[in-house]
């Protein structure tokens, strides 16, 4: 029975903790920057990838490729950010039809990104062997791999935490999202900050990518799955809520693993029923205002 | 690029063909005619692009330009050598789109043969295209017990490739002769997952064979713990996975990790490809795993030397790894057209189903010819394969086995 | 009669008791001013009124008929209108526009040229003619409260409840809003109305209630309330 | 030298002129008030001189030096601070965190310890709370945090529109209080207003907008009594 | 309706002329005559686009509630077509499927139309992976298999079917726009709560343009899955039947009815040209066509068409003053 429990529990946790990662970075990019990004899953993909490549080409530990990815992830971010999505922010005058014409730009982003890392990826489902091994708790046995994610995510989440409500750039986010023009006011270079959110959810994204590569094969096409995830995490923990990123990443992680062991084909439906009734409930999500 | 493809690229060279053919295909002996035309909608892109990669894709562009190497197709109607012409169009992975792709090969570009889409669902709705329109399909990723009671509606219409039909009675054969006792069936919610699971269930019972576990996964299915768990608590002799690579990979990649090694492993589609080994980093990971399809250098000189020309043909793409389960028999099919339409003598479909109904065809897999549409069981060169030393064993029982199994299965290699 | 009755109202959002058990009527063509501190709970009490959030507990009556409970729509169709403390107007429509919709669909069958014709009057009633053609987010905010009660005043209210219709007028803008609220209350309609601008409310209103945490504290003639001492202390100060 | 001299300012939106000619000085640690009907320019001029909104043309000096062509965080910087309309907080960031972000361009981070400490003295009832949000707090509360958050960059001009807008009579005096003990820490106010009353009774000058020019200007004592004043912008 | 309303600012943008959407109706009646029969099918499959974006703009479009459900109505009419489709003709299945939408969208209506924003958006999103993930559970469960052929129809007769159909949206739009109805729908787009305070009662309303907007979805997934030939869940619930709307109506401008027409026109030929023409760049290409649009076409392709028009006219009166 304890045995039972502690499985699910760090089932819950592990991929619980990846999807918080993913639906964090799509809450910078739409919390701040106004922009749904669509094409967020093709970032985990990227990151994914580039892990692979660095792992199986150049013999580099995941880890080492997981930390060379970040800086690369953001610099796509944040560079599409200041070219793309400014040029269309001057676009594009009022809120609303910012946010239609930014999500469109990040369905033609995803076509693009996808295609081209299929030209080069190609299509087929690619992985390594990391950390192979388990050890046992009682009877359960306990993928290595699988725990050392778990570890790296609570470590990048506290990290993100801390970036967030105790630097002076963190705030300046935070305060950009809840009014972009007062935070003008304040002096804060409002389109910078919108490029970084935009690149730390890159960011995130790329960490995630790289983690699901170590416990999980990968393909070209993976991408869209995770935004999908992402999208109902972020609308169930509440828009532009960090916080209720986080929650809403474990309860579906957590849901993911109790209903696995019922019956695993009825994972999605459990879960969409969830969301909807928590929606119904709660119509500005968990911990939305 | 292969020849075949930048051709599709290249619209007047279609457009003139068009011109010919609207004076009336099946009425005047065209003497102009410059090219067979095969046309196919294949998903290049989206989630079925694997399939187009590393199945039936290699396969298609290699014929070709094999065939165009030696001159074309002889076609008696027009006294000479043809060569063939391939027209591919994207479906994007999605149905809709493809359907209509087939509709506009047939009626706007008047391709004279058509190849097939990728996987089950796709063929079974190209097969009533096909059909209406008076040609013939062939297809090649693909086939379930569902066609067998359509397939007789379309009469053009015919497969290559060996499925559950064959190949759950050859792994019964093989798990009586290794005394296993019992098994644990996985299985993806699919048209694949659910034929072979549900053919299997009663056959392992009927010879004694207890089913301890049936648990039915998703498609985006992200972690496989749980069910890892639940075969080990079952204590199964047999673990087998009717899923694709995705699901195949994540369970292989799991079971390592947690350090579960029934005495048989087997996984579906995706064990068979030469490109595991890279994925879980060596040979010697999946040194005694078992999975469909079967042939290798060993099963025949023929085999070997279509082995040798692929890798040669395809030696320069990396993406391209060869398939111990269906090259074969999907080079087989195009061969069988191409040797049809020789006898027939002409590019009309109708005739040429006639060939390949009645005739038997001299091909990679040796002398193949069809049974009801289906290719004969006879034919094939393996059911179920292992993986020992590197090459993919036909551990089948009987004279086509190129390797005695290895049961239990070797432990996964330590980190 | 009163023409609205209220008893035991009351709200909470969260742990915060925003209106708590709350008793009040209104007079039939009275103005009744509604005061009190920032967060007393006034706006509160008017969403209640016309349905625009539910109430926990209590019954609001209007003209005999039992309102708690019922939608916004319907409580507009039996004759409340309102006005909101930020506005709320259709920024993409002309002010005549907005007005119209009022006209259109204030009132169960009005007809569309009966709605046009209303619409005409009413611009000249409140003084927005010549901004008529102006979309509205082209006016200045003190205009675009006064459309919102333009746009009430079309649906051809019994009640008019004015939410804040004076703050960041000046006093002589305020006095020229005075005038609008005795012109309405002139044209038969009941008006209540909170404010902060106390010369206004001190000089037009029949009566006042004063709010605060969410409670009645003072109901009374402009006079008693003002000279009240609970009222000093938390609301006017010395 | 005046702190803050404007002159001729021309402001448009779009094709619509907004400011014409308008000419002003405030002088250091003075309580300059801008009045005028709705819609008159007031708010607009504040928002030109933070440099949110462009001038077709003219000058703004402060200080002496001309600001037009900078950015906000470079006007901010040389020590203006701008408490809009309606005190446009952060609803979910603490007392303290809306006051840091006040201190945001870096020459004003780093001291922001010290900043802070100051502002407390003033409010201290802002000390008490700093962990709460500023969702939460009472209308007045929100004008208090907002104009300790406008002190965080030590302005030596204040930049207030419309501090009493939607208070209670008893908070707009709290609030009026508040402005004069600004004076007295020696900084500059320049102020919109529409309690026309209370704010010449604390303001050392005045100007007077009308359709976007300035129609009248002086001593506020002067202007207390003038008629025109009275009769257009005090109702009597 | 009394001319001071379509005199207004609203209705001042042009609606298309009824005289001219017939003509062009009654010219495409006739296309068989003269084109190729893989013509018709490529039109066909651009028309039924076309309704669907139509028919998401009708509610979509005013009052800013981006469904994500179009994928869910479809879906159903694909199914409804693959049970029925034996035993019924096709017009007739699609008008149960419509009825069957209309219906079920009323259902749903009731219970999410309360959700704002993008929280309404992703509920409906997730209706269509709900569906696509019960109806698969229930197949393999109850039914031991996943997919289903569709009986096939005559692709003209097919034709006709979404002619009419395409008939009938663009009928029903023409007359919302005009009417009290498509006003108050307007008016919760602008502000849901004024809208409720002048006695619309917005609830209603919404779930009326909420179910009016999937009728025509559900009709148009009957006939397009005899297109199909077989369907399982994931072809019949396919999340991209739910985005291209969206992305078409935008594309092409969504506040105008020529806006998603002229958007689901030039999209879906667009994207059949680049997958024929460069099957292999075809993503990139769409991709990148996707963002030059959107970033030099912010109010989509009726809205340089508009800019065209009111600069034309600016142009005018300055060289007559
Ligand atoms: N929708 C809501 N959710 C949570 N709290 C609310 C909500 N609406 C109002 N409140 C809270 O209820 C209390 C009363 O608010 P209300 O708006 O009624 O005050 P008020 O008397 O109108 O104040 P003011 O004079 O400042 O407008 C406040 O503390 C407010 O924060
Ligand atoms: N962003 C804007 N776009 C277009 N016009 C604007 C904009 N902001 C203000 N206006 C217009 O400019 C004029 C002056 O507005 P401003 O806000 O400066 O007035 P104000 O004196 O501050 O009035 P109030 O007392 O209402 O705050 C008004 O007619 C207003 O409608
Ligand atoms: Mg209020
Ligand atoms: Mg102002």
């Amino acid at each position: 029975m304890s045995n039972k429990i502690l499985q699910i529990v760090l089932e819950g946790l592990i991929m619980g903790g990846i999807y918080a990662l993913i639906s964090m970075g799509l809450t910078m990019q739409y919390g701040v920057a106004r922009i749904l990004n669509v094409s967020h899953g093709e970032f985990i993909m990227v990151g994914a990838f580039i892990t692979w490549m660095l792992t199986t080409m150049a013999g580099i530990s995941p880890l080492l490729a997981l930390i060379i990815c970040m800086p690369v992830t953001f610099l796509i971010g944040y560079i599409l950010h200041r070219t793309l999505y400014k040029k269309l922010k001057d676009l594009t005058p009022s809120a609303g039809a910012y946010e239609g014409n930014a999500m469109l730009i990040s369905f033609g982003l995803m076509f693009i990104i996808q295609s081209v890392a299929q030209k080069i990826w190609g299509s087929s489902p690619q992985g390594y062997k990391y950390l192979t091994f388990s050890f046992k708790i009682g009877k359960t046995a306990i993928a290595v791999n699988r725990l050392f994610v778990l570890f790296v995510t609570i470590i990048i989440s506290v990290i993100f935490y801390f970036f967030l409500n105790r630097t002076r750039m963190g705030k300046a986010i935070r305060a950009s999202s809840q009014d972009p023009a007062a935070a003008g006011m304040m002096g804060i270079k409002i389109n910078r900050v919108m490029a970084i959110c935009f690149g730390i959810g890159a960011i995130l994204a790329g960490i995630a990518g790289s983690l699901l590569s170590m416990i999980n094969n990968i393909n070209t096409s993976m991408g869209m799955n995770y935004t999908v995830i992402a999208l109902i995490v972020v609308v169930l923990g509440g828009l532009g809520s960090i916080p209720g990123s986080l929650v809403g990443g474990l309860i579906l992680g957590f849901v993911g693993s109790i209903v696995n062991r019922i019956d695993t084909s009825l994972y999605m439906v459990v879960f969409y029923v969830l969301i909807m009734v928590l929606l119904l409930v709660r119509p500005k999500g968990l911990l939305g205002r | 690029n292969k020849a075949g493809k930048t051709e599709t690229t290249d619209p007047p060279s279609v457009d003139e063909n068009v011109g010919t053919e609207d004076t009336g295909k099946d009425t005047q002996p065209a003497a102009e005619k410059e090219s067979i035309v095969f046309g196919g909608v294949r998903s290049q892109s989206g989630v079925f692009a694997t399939f187009d990669e590393t199945a039936f894709g290699p396969c298609y562009r290699m014929w070709a330009d094999k065939v165009n190497a030696e001159g074309g197709i002889y076609v008696e109607e027009y006294g000479k050598k043809l060569p063939v012409e391939l027209i591919i169009y994207d479906d994007k992975s999605d149905m809709a789109t493809m359907t209509r792709l087939y509709e506009k090969l047939i009626l706007e570009d008047k391709v004279d043969f058509l190849l097939p889409p990728v996987s089950t669902a796709f063929l079974y709705a190209t097969a009533p295209i096909a059909d209406k329109h008076g040609y013939l399909l062939i297809g090649a990723e693909g086939g379930s017990t569902t066609l067998l009671d359509s397939i007789a509606q379309y009469p053009g219409f015919f497969s290559v490739l060996n499925f559950s039909v064959t190949q759950v009675p050859a792994l019964v054969d093989i798990l009586v002769e290794n005394e296993i006792e019992s098994a644990y069936i996985v299985y993806i919610e699919d048209l694949h997952g659910t034929e072979y699971s549900g053919a299997s269930k009663p056959a392992l019972e009927e010879v004694g064979i207890e089913v301890h576990g049936m648990k039915a996964i998703p498609p985006d299915i992200q972690d496989m713990t749980s069910i890892i768990n639940d075969a080990i608590d079952s204590g199964a002799d047999a673990f087998l996975l009717f899923a694709y690579p995705d699901q195949n990979f994540l369970a292989m990649n799991q079971a390592m990790a947690m350090g579960y090694n029934p005495d048989v492993f087997l996984v579906g589609p995706g064990g068979n490809f030469e490109f595991i080994k890279g994925v879980f980093g060596g040979a010697e990971a999946v040194e005694g795993l078992m999975s469909w399809g079967g042939w290798n250098e060993k099963s025949s000189e023929k085999a070997a030397q279509f082995a040798k020309e692929f890798l040669e043909y395809n030696k320069d793409d990396p993406k391209v790894s060869i398939d111990w389960w269906g090259h074969l028999p999907y080079y087989t099919g195009l061969e069988m057209l191409q040797q049809a339409i020789e006898k027939a003598g002409t590019l009309d479909n109708a005739r040429v189903i006639e060939v390949l109904k009645s005739e038997k065809f001299d091909t990679v897999m040796g002398e193949v010819w069809f049974e009801n549409q289906l290719l004969a069981s006879e034919c094939y060169l393996g059911n179920v394969g292992q993986w020992q030393n590197g090459i993919f064993e036909v551990i089948d029982v009987g004279e086509n086995r190129t390797a005695d199994p290895i049961v239990p299965k070797p432990a996964w290699p330590a980190e | 009669m009163p023409i609205l009755n209220a008893t035991g109202v009351s709200k909470a959002f969260g742990g915060l008791k925003a209106v708590s058990q709350v008793d009040f009527h209104v007079a039939e063509g009275e103005i009744l001013g509604l005061i009190g501190p920032n967060g007393a709970g006034k706006s509160t009490l008017f969403n209640l009124i016309s349905g625009a959030i539910p109430l926990d507990s209590g019954t609001i009556m209007f003209d005999g008929v039992k309102i708690s409970g019922k939608k916004p729509d319907k409580i507009c169709r039996l004759g409340i209108g309102r006005t909101f403390q930020t506005a709320q107007n259709f920024a993409g429509m002309s002010l005549r526009q907005n007005v119209l919709m009022g006209a259109l669909f204030g009132k169960k069958g009005q007809s569309a040229t009966q709605a046009a014709a209303d619409v005409d009057e009413i611009l000249d009633f409140v003084g927005l003619t010549e901004l008529c053609d102006k979309q509205v987010s082209d006016i200045p905010l003190a205009y675009q409260k006064r459309l919102e009660v333009a746009r009430a005043l079309a649906t051809k209210p019994r009640l008019l409840m004015l939410d804040e219709m004076m703050a960041g007028l000046n006093p002589t803008e305020v006095a020229e809003a005075m005038e609008l609220v005795e012109k309405i209350r002139n044209s038969g309609i009941t008006v209540i109305m909170i404010e902060h601008v106390m010369k206004a409310i001190m000089s037009i209103c029949d009566r006042i209630i004063v709010l605060h945490h969410g409670q009645k504290i003072a109901d009374g003639t402009p006079q008693e309330v003002s000279s009240m001492g609970t009222v000093i202390e938390v609301y006017l100060g010395q | 030298m005046p702190i803050l001299e404007i002159e001729n300012l021309n402001c448009f939106y779009g094709n619509v002129q907004v400011l014409w000619d308008v000419s002003l000085k405030v002088e250091k640690s003075e309580i300059v008030a801008l009045l005028g009907a709705n819609g008159a320019g007031k708010s607009t001029l504040l928002n030109t001189i933070v440099g949110l909104v462009p001038p077709k043309s003219g000058s703004i000096r402060f200080m002496g030096e001309d600001i037009v062509n900078l950015s906000g965080s470079e006007i901010i910087e040389r020590g203006i601070s701008y408490l809009p309309e309606g005190g446009r907080l952060f609803p979910d960031m603490t007392i303290r965190e809306n006051l840091e972000l006040g201190a945001y361009p870096m020459k004003y981070w780093k001291s922001r310890k010290a900043t802070l400490d100051m502002v407390f003295d003033m409010f201290p009832i802002l000390k008490e709370r700093q962990k709460q949000l500023a969702r939460t707090l009472s209308g007045g509360e929100k004008q208090m945090l907002a104009m300790g958050r406008g002190l965080m960059s030590n302005p030596s001009l204040c930049l207030l529109d419309e501090l009493s807008y939607g208070l209670s009579p008893l908070m707009a005096s709290e609030v009026f209080d508040i402005v004069k003990k600004l004076r007295e820490q020696g900084i500059t106010v320049l102020l919109v207003e529409q309690n026309v009353r209370q704010t010449l009774e604390i303001a050392d000058r005045a100007y007077v907008l009308e359709n976007g020019r300035i129609c009248l200007e002086g001593e506020c004592c002067e202007l207390i009594e003038n008629d025109f004043i009275k009769t257009a912008y005090m109702g009597m | 309706m009394n001319t001071n309303i379509s005199r207004g600012r609203l209705n001042a943008k042009k609606i298309a002329p009824p005289g001219l959407s017939l003509l062009a109706l009654i010219l495409l009646s006739l296309l068989p005559i003269f084109v190729t029969d893989y013509t018709i099918i490529k039109i066909n499959s651009i028309i039924s686009f076309v309704i669907i974006a139509v028919s998401w703009s009708i509610f979509s479009g005013p009052t800013g509630y981006i469904s994500l459900s179009t994928a869910a109505f479809y879906g159903l009419g694909m199914y409804a077509s693959a049970i029925l489709g034996n035993h019924l003709p096709l017009p007739l299945v699609m008008v149960i499927s419509g009825i069957a939408s209309f219906i079920i969208a009323l259902i749903i209506g009731v219970i999410t139309l309360r959700l704002r924003g993008v929280y309404f958006t992703i509920f409906t999103f997730g209706l269509v992976e709900l569906l696509r993930n019960l109806i698969l559970w229930l197949e393999i469960k109850f039914s031991g298999t996943r997919g289903r052929f569709v009986p096939s129809v005559d692709f003209q007769q097919v034709f006709y079917c979404i002619l009419g159909t395409l008939a009938i949206i663009l009928l029903i739009s023409y007359l919302i726009k005009r009417s009290r109805f498509g006003l108050a729908l307007i008016g919760i787009g602008e502000s849901e709560d004024a809208a409720a305070h002048i006695g619309i009662n917005t609830t209603l309303v919404k779930v009326l343009g909420f179910s009016i907007s999937s009728f025509a979805v559900g009709a148009v997934g009957a006939a397009m899955a005899t297109r199909t030939n077989y369907i399982d869940p994931g072809i019949a619930f396919n999340m991209l039947m739910s985005f291209m709307p969206v992305l078409m109506a935008i594309f092409g401008g969504m506040s105008t009815i020529p806006g998603p027409i002229i958007g689901a026109a030039v999209f879906a030929y667009l994207e059949e040209l680049l997958i024929t023409k460069v099957p292999e760049y075809f993503m990139i290409i769409f991709g990148a066509i996707m963002i030059i649009a959107i970033l030099f076409l912010p109010n989509g392709l009726t809205g340089i068409a508009g800019k065209l028009f009111k600069r034309r006219k600016g142009a005018g009166k300055n060289a007559n003053t």
